[in-house]
């Protein structure tokens, strides 16, 4: 079960929180509010209740059935997780107080939390975990999680009618439960660890292969989360309650509300005191506008995603490293971040965000700006300027295709990379269509280069794991590239897994699957009325919010 | 005393529009006594609906009357509030016109259009109105006049709408009719019918009739007094008797030439040779000498002043003057 | 007993007429109105400007410049530059090439498409007339704007250029826009059609090529023009909301709709009105001169009034 | 020939013609829905393309689950056998029937169209009479001159202006929504607080919808003011007042009636961009979402339900049309 990566990718990721490591250039800050007694009125009168933002849920409030990030963010609130992450991405417990793993990485075994209770007082035990596990193989299951790349032993089988239960699904008592994988996998723990459904009350009318009556629950959640699922009004706001029931005690914020707002509303809204914590495109204008508020808490912190160009390999221009690396030493990435984030992002040159534990650079090529070492490359590659200035080899042109959505990220990159390409004899043509669009183009190999930001990643794997030969539906391939992925998913020892991933890193700089763009800063803000809010992007708003407080609540 | 029902004093109109002036009515005078039928004659765009229209203040709004005067029972009308006017119109004076099918709502039945006058000026309650309405439909001689008062005009013949608007004039028994060309869009023998069914009224109701024609039959037929307009202009006004026996101007001359006379068999008829003038920039002197065979060098060089020829009978012509004078 | 022969009133009617035929009365009458000639004065010039200014300036399209990031209006950069260091002026009067011509072209074609079709259908009749309206029908019956985002996908499927994306709007904007035109020509037709010197033609034997586009087309004239001119209106409004939901002229190509992207973000449209305002007024000024011009054509062309 | 019989033989014609009007709109729905679904069919991606996270084998699994993996035509007919059951589909993205889904939002978007549409009708009206009764006066060129103005803004650029000038410098109204947040508001307080709410959304719609009606009025009452009917009205001494209003509007809205048969489908499409700006819970931004996701259940039916609605509203408008034009004789 992966843990909130669904978010629209085009979309800003909200899921808001702190963070107090400084890594390289990206680095998280808070401004404290200059001036708290600006608080709006309509604020203030706001005594127990929490007013954050979301942009468009659709009202699917199970984790296993949602289809978009918003609702995941709603289910977060109501659900939990078993198995959390800490402010640097690593698993730590959370619903399950401990696991063990064997050394063979097969064996996982979680031990629940004591007092562990669903919303409506009923405890949570191992079955619930049993339940949530099988059901996800259930063959009529078609929501968006893939259990499958947990490998639980017998759970194909279980698919395929062939067997009436998991076989790799032991509850030892209700509060132990033992599961057996065929594969070991870094990424297993935390999906198995995923939130957890009440056996007794979404299958209570159910039966393998009919889900209808577990759908019909999904505008009525019941989870084990810090908060309590109140109502929805389509289109304006999703109202939830403290948990009495929550493991670690009722939450000190009695109501919370995801208000819905938009791009046109959000800074007037929250300036009007309508919203207590929102969060905002990064860029210096945004974050001058919240110090003129003065009751703003300003938070600007690291993200977890980064923005790339993808490559198409089969393109036998493309399948020459010099020439991708050409093409990443001629785009002025520097210039891109500038404009975008004005200090607040920096270029990527790895598959994952400076945040992370993975992250180590020294050793990796920079790709600084270098327009006559990429027309150095591009000669040696064969590829000499036409009559019109673009390269060619064999008649081949270096003409190409870069699919991309509409952003304003694009509308700066689109013309610096024309611009920049040009310069080393490249010629450029942007192809602008809607994400969806442009995954199925790319799906079909219909392009030369694609750009997109990824959602956020919590595992270096997940950065990675596209880039195995047979995994990689853009015809990438590098034997040792391959093995040192297989290597670093099999361990879980992070130590272990930083140097693999160190290595890993330094060999792809040199025959580049892609082009890594930007890193960012995610910027949000909250009335300083809220206290101890420190945003990180691995915890979440949810991983926060039973800490929060309000100054002048009852 | 015996002071006459309308007088048109000099009356004289302007239109304004993008390209200029439009001198449509100049120094227009004659007047009508109570029951008496007056014809104003003349072509299209000579100014006789225009006259009629100042009569009725139903003028359009580019349209003002530049100087002059209308007076109804000695009382000026001009110049007079919208309301004053308005109070007389449909009750006092009253307005057929040329095409009964578009002059008639198309969307209201006729009944309903028929109580209108008579709810606003004689204060009936509509059921009583209604009952008049159809009392008058069966007085201009429809059948099944109570259906006819519940049919939309587009389920009806000219003749029958012609009738019905006569009857919508004159429900508050006016002391005057206008009727513009009344029977221009219809059959002749309809035309008869209607013609004969406002001679009828007329006489039953003793109203005056102010007939506007370009029909000399029709003048011949039901007139007292014929004035004769030409662009813009009176050019002889008389005695239907007058004007037909003796017509004095070169223009009321052709006209009644240019009439077919039954068993007179002709070759050709005599017509008016050439063009009526462009009413934007008529000439500073008599407009008619352009086509006139008698016109001589005096024509064309000031207005002709109204030469008095008898017993009512006047016109504006400088070789008519010569020859009186003479 | 008339006395004045309807043949002498057509004279007089003739004798008016004379001199002026209906569209060159039309032209005077046009030239009279005061507001319609600044109208179509300013359009030229703008016109005039887009063409020609951008040799004048001295900056470059798509020039991006770190530094000179979001200026505000100065002597170098008379309307300042956007978050990419572009000039303004310069993108604005290439994007009121592109703006006006996507207008232009995309009613031309929706013009000849609805007058084909609305011809055809009204001179033909019979099942030439019903295929026709219950094609124009079916798609007067589809919402535009979900059809206009589909195709905006859909046509992106298909390798074209890039640079050819703006004909693709223009297409799609054509393609929504001649139902309703050919409607309107049909009846026009139909009226036209049972006027005598339809009828000559028919007599004279001339061809089904000749009739429709030697004498009836004519005749339509007048109400395509006015059509036409405030269709040029729409489109650039319509390239606008396009834009806005991304499905217009693609960046880095301007056009005065995407440029006026930059609105969407609060900052700048409260602090940076020199991204906005120039395309902003562009377009609304662009769009006021078209509609008034179209007016006065509609006044000069209906002589009622 | 006469009105009794007349209204009883016109009742008959009138149950044919809507008879057969509504046998006539199936094809025509048969042919919009298949159009629609060809153009959503062939637009890259589909529901589970936009996934970027799924492995292949998953999103083969998934398109199997959810019958994407048919052919477009079989798709179609299976889509067509349900909406003949009455069964308009499952959203995949909602994971709600989609009835129940368009059923949360279409009444919002019907309550900002709906209050709009009778704004701007009564706007265009009035000041369309009114410019009428003057042509060419002071009041009239302001008019036009405003009415060209209000038709100049493009959609998001006024809602901008509205949003920053009311809402944020003046402070006087909601920037967007539909309530405030967290508001548990009842009766006449909540009438209220939608009302507040409402105001800069139906501002925006109004003017660009009133201006091109104002200018058909203008020139429908000017005709009709220039009908001869007019005169014999004027002519029967009666009040300026009942002359326009009951003697010249009524026919001049005559031809107002086939416009307003369009209103009704655009009352719902014509609305997304506006609604999407102001954050009003409508159905114009779920179908944008829908579009985006590749939501096909969804999107067929609200697309099919504008088309059905463009033709009920056309048939009300022609059946209005007899009603009030004793002329018009249905065919």
């Amino acid at each position: 079960m992966p843990l909130s990566m669904r978010l629209a990718i085009k979309l800003f990721i909200r899921v808001l929180v702190c963070s107090l490591s400084v890594v390289c250039c990206v680095h998280a800050e808070t401004i404290r509010a200059p001036d708290p007694s600006q608080i709006p009125a309509e604020a203030k009168a706001r005594k127990n209740t929490l007013i954050a933002t979301i942009a468009a849920p659709q009202g699917v409030f199970n984790p296993y059935l949602i289809s978009n990030g918003w609702d995941e963010n709603v289910t977060a609130a109501i659900f939990g997780n078993l198995v959390g992450l800490d402010r640097q991405g690593k698993p730590v417990s959370d619903q399950a107080e401990s696991w063990t793993i064997s050394p063979d990485g097969l064996v996982y075994t979680f031990k629940l939390a004591k007092n562990l209770k669903f919303s409506d007082g009923s405890p949570l035990t191992a079955s619930d975990v049993a339940f949530t596990l099988t059901f996800l193989y259930d063959p009529a299951y078609d929501g968006e999680t893939d259990i499958s790349l947990a490998h639980i032993k017998g759970g194909d089988a279980y698919k395929k009618g062939a067997a009436t239960s998991i076989s790799g699904i032991v509850v030892i008592n209700p509060q132990t439960i033992q599961i057996t994988v065929t594969e070991p996998g870094a990424t297993t723990l935390t999906r198995l660890g995923g939130p957890i459904l009440s056996k007794a009350y979404y299958g209570k009318n159910y039966q393998k292969g009919k889900l209808e009556s577990l759908r019909a629950l999904s505008n009525k959640p019941i989870g084990s989360g810090p908060y309590v699922y109140e109502n929805f009004v389509p289109g304006q706001e999703v109202r939830f309650k403290a948990n009495p029931y929550y493991f670690k005690g009722k939450p000190a914020i009695e109501n919370f509300i995801y208000r819905i707002t938009t791009d046109a509303t959000r800074l007037q809204l929250f300036q009007t005191g309508g919203t207590d914590i929102e969060s905002f495109p990064v860029n210096s204008d945004n974050i001058e506008q919240l110090k003129e508020m003065g009751f703003a808490n300003i938070h600007v912190y690291p993200s977890s995603d980064f923005s790339l160009i993808d490559f198409n390999h089969k393109k036998p221009y493309l399948k020459d490293a010099r020439v991708r690396q050409a093409l990443i030493y001629g785009l002025d990435r520097k210039k891109l971040v500038d404009l975008i984030y004005q200090g607040n992002g920096s270029v990527a040159n790895l598959p994952i965000a400076p945040l992370s534990w993975a992250y180590n650079p020294s050793g990796v090529n920079t790709f600084l700006f270098d327009p006559a070492k990429a027309r150095a490359l591009l000669d040696q590659a064969g590829f000499k300027p036409g009559k019109d200035g673009v390269r060619e080899k064999n008649g081949q042109r270096l003409s190409l295709t870069l699919l991309a959505t509409k952003s304003q990220f694009n509308d700066a990159l689109i013309p610096i990379a024309k611009e920049s390409y040009k310069a080393i004899g490249v010629e450029l043509n942007a192809e602008i269509s809607d994400f969806n669009a442009l995954l199925a183009k790319r799906k079909a190999g219909s392009f030369d280069l694609a750009t997109y930001r990824t959602s956020g990643l919590s595992d270096p794997h997940d950065g990675v794991k596209d880039f195995r030969t047979n995994e990689n539906k853009f015809g990438y391939g590098n034997p040792k590239v391959d093995d040192l992925i297989t290597k670093g998913n099999e361990t879980s020892n992070i130590t272990q897994r930083k140097e693999i991933y160190h290595q890993l890193y330094q060999v792809l700089a040199n025959d580049p699957p892609c082009i890594f763009l930007a890193y960012r800063n995610i910027l949000s803000a909250s009335n300083s009325r809220v206290t101890n809010y420190q945003p990180n992007i691995y915890l979440g708003l949810t991983g926060i919010l039973p800490e929060l407080r309000l100054t002048g609540a009852k | 005393m015996n002071q006459p029902l309308i007088e048109f004093d000099r009356l004289s109109v302007e239109i304004h529009t993008k390209a200029g002036i439009v001198r449509a009515a100049q120094d227009v005078s004659f007047s009508i006594s109570a029951g008496q039928t007056v014809a104003l004659v003349g072509e299209s765009g000579c100014g006789k609906s225009i006259s009629a229209l100042s009569l009725m203040g139903l003028l359009p709004s580019a349209a003002r009357v530049a100087s002059g005067e209308i007076r109804y029972q000695g009382a000026p009308l001009t110049g007079q509030p919208r309301e004053t006017l308005r109070r007389l119109r449909g009750n006092d004076l009253a307005m057929i016109f040329q095409e009964p099918m578009s002059a008639l709502n198309p969307v209201l039945t006729i009944g309903e259009q028929i109580v209108e006058p008579l709810i606003k000026h004689q204060r009936l309650r509509p059921k009583a109105a209604w009952v008049k309405a159809v009392a008058l439909l069966d007085k201009v001689g429809l059948a099944r006049p109570d259906k006819i008062a519940e049919s939309y005009p587009h389920e009806l013949s000219g003749g029958m709408l012609q009738r019905a608007m006569i009857a919508m004039s004159m429900s508050c028994q006016p002391k005057l009719l206008i009727a513009d060309e009344p029977t221009t869009a219809l059959d002749v023998t309809i035309s008869a019918q209607i013609l004969d069914l406002l001679q009828t009224l007329q006489k039953s109701e003793q109203m005056a009739l102010l007939l506007i024609t370009h029909d000399l039959g029709v003048v011949a037929q039901m007139a007292d007094f014929v004035v004769v307009m030409y662009a813009g202009r009176v050019v002889e006004s008389g005695p239907v008797r007058a004007i037909f026996k003796h017509p004095q101007h070169p223009y009321t001359q052709g006209l009644l030439a240019a009439r077919p006379v039954p068993g007179a068999r002709l070759a050709r008829l005599p017509s008016i040779r050439g063009q009526v003038p462009n009413p934007m920039n008529l000439p500073e002197y008599c407009s008619f000498a352009e086509r006139c065979d008698q016109a001589q060098a005096q024509c064309r060089q000031g207005q002709p002043e109204y030469v008095s020829l008898g017993a009512m009978h006047q016109s504006a012509c400088f070789v008519v003057q010569k020859r009186e004078f003479a | 007993m008339r006395f004045f022969s309807s043949k002498m009133r057509q004279r007089q009617d003739i004798a008016l007429a004379a001199s002026l035929t209906p569209m060159r009365q039309a032209l005077r009458r046009l030239r009279h109105n005061r507001a319609a000639m600044s109208a179509l004065i300013f359009l030229l010039l703008l016109i005039a400007v887009c063409l020609a200014g951008p040799w004048f300036s001295s900056w470059q399209l798509d020039t991006t410049n770190a530094l000179q990031s979001r200026q505000a209006p100065s002597m170098d950069h008379w309307l300042g530059t956007d978050f990419l260091g572009r000039d303004v002026l310069t993108r604005l009067m290439y994007a009121g090439r592109i703006s006006l011509t996507v207008g232009l072209i995309s009613v031309v074609l929706s013009v000849a498409l609805g007058f084909v079709a609305g011809a055809l259908s009204g001179y033909c009749g019979g099942w030439i007339d019903s295929l026709i309206m219950r094609v124009a029908d079916l798609l007067m019956t589809i919402p535009s704007l979900p059809l206009l985002i589909a195709l905006g996908a859909l046509l992106s499927e298909l390798k074209i250029e890039p640079e050819i994306r703006i004909y693709m709007v223009m297409l799609m904007l054509s393609l929504i826009g001649w139902p309703g035109l050919a409607r309107m020509v049909r009846g026009q037709i139909l009226s036209l059609r049972e006027r005598d010197f339809m009828l000559a033609t028919e007599v004279l034997g001339l061809s089904l090529r000749r009739r429709l586009f030697g004498h009836l087309l004519p005749n339509t004239v007048p109400i395509l023009l006015v059509v036409a001119t405030t269709g040029v209106a729409g489109a650039i409004l319509g390239e606008a909301s396009l834009s806005y939901l991304g499905l217009g002229v693609v960046p880095p190509t301007p056009s005065w709709g995407n440029m006026m992207d930059s609105a969407n973000s609060f900052i700048d449209f409260k602090r940076r009105p020199w991204l906005w305002m120039p395309p902003g007024m562009a377009i609304f000024l662009t769009v006021i001169a078209i509609n008034v011009l179209g007016d006065g054509m509609r006044d000069a062309l209906d002589p009622k009034s | 020939m006469l009105a009794a019989d007349i209204t009883g033989r016109k009742f008959t014609a009138m149950r044919a013609f809507v008879l057969r009007r509504v046998l006539a709109a199936i094809p025509l729905l048969l042919g919009a829905s298949l159009l629609i679904f060809l153009v959503f069919a062939f637009t890259p991606g589909d529901f589970i393309d936009g996934n970027i996270n799924l492995t292949a084998q998953r999103a083969a699994e998934l398109k199997a689950l959810y019958g994407l993996d048919q052919p477009w035509w079989l798709r179609y007919l299976h889509w067509l056998e349900k909406l003949l059951h009455g069964d308009l589909g499952f959203s995949m993205q909602y994971q709600i029937p989609v009835t129940e889904l368009l059923g949360q939002y279409v009444f919002n978007s019907f309550l900002l169209a709906s209050v709009s549409m009778v704004l701007y009708w009564g706007i265009a009206l009035l000041t369309g009479v009114l410019a009428a009764v003057q042509p060419y006066s002071l009041f009239d060129r302001l008019l036009t001159l405003a009415v060209f103005a209000a038709m100049s803004f493009p959609v998001f650029f006024l809602c901008l202006l509205l949003i920053k000038w009311a809402a944020v410098d003046l402070g006087w109204l909601p920037v967007g929504g539909m309530l405030a947040t967290g508001s548990d508001t009842r009766g006449w307080a909540y009438v209220h607080e939608v009302a507040i709410h409402m105001v800069l959304p139906v501002i925006t719609l109004v003017m660009l919808q009133a201006g091109g009606l104002t200018r058909y009025f203008r020139a429908s009452m000017f005709e009709a003011l220039a009908m001869d009917f007019v005169r014999t009205a004027r002519a029967k001494g009666l009040k300026e007042r009942t002359v326009i209003f009951k003697h010249a509007l009524r026919n001049a809205l005559l031809p107002m009636i086939a416009l307003a048969g369009f209103e009704l489908p655009a009352l719902f499409s014509g609305a997304i961009i506006t609604e999407k700006l102001f954050n009003w819970p409508g159905v114009g931004h779920v179908h944008i979402d829908t579009l985006a996701a590749r939501d096909y259940p969804v999107l067929m039916a609200f697309t099919l339900f504008l088309a059905a609605l463009t033709i009920l509203g056309n048939l009300m408008a022609d059946i209005v049309y007899a009603c009030v034009d004793p002329r018009i004789r249905l065919r």
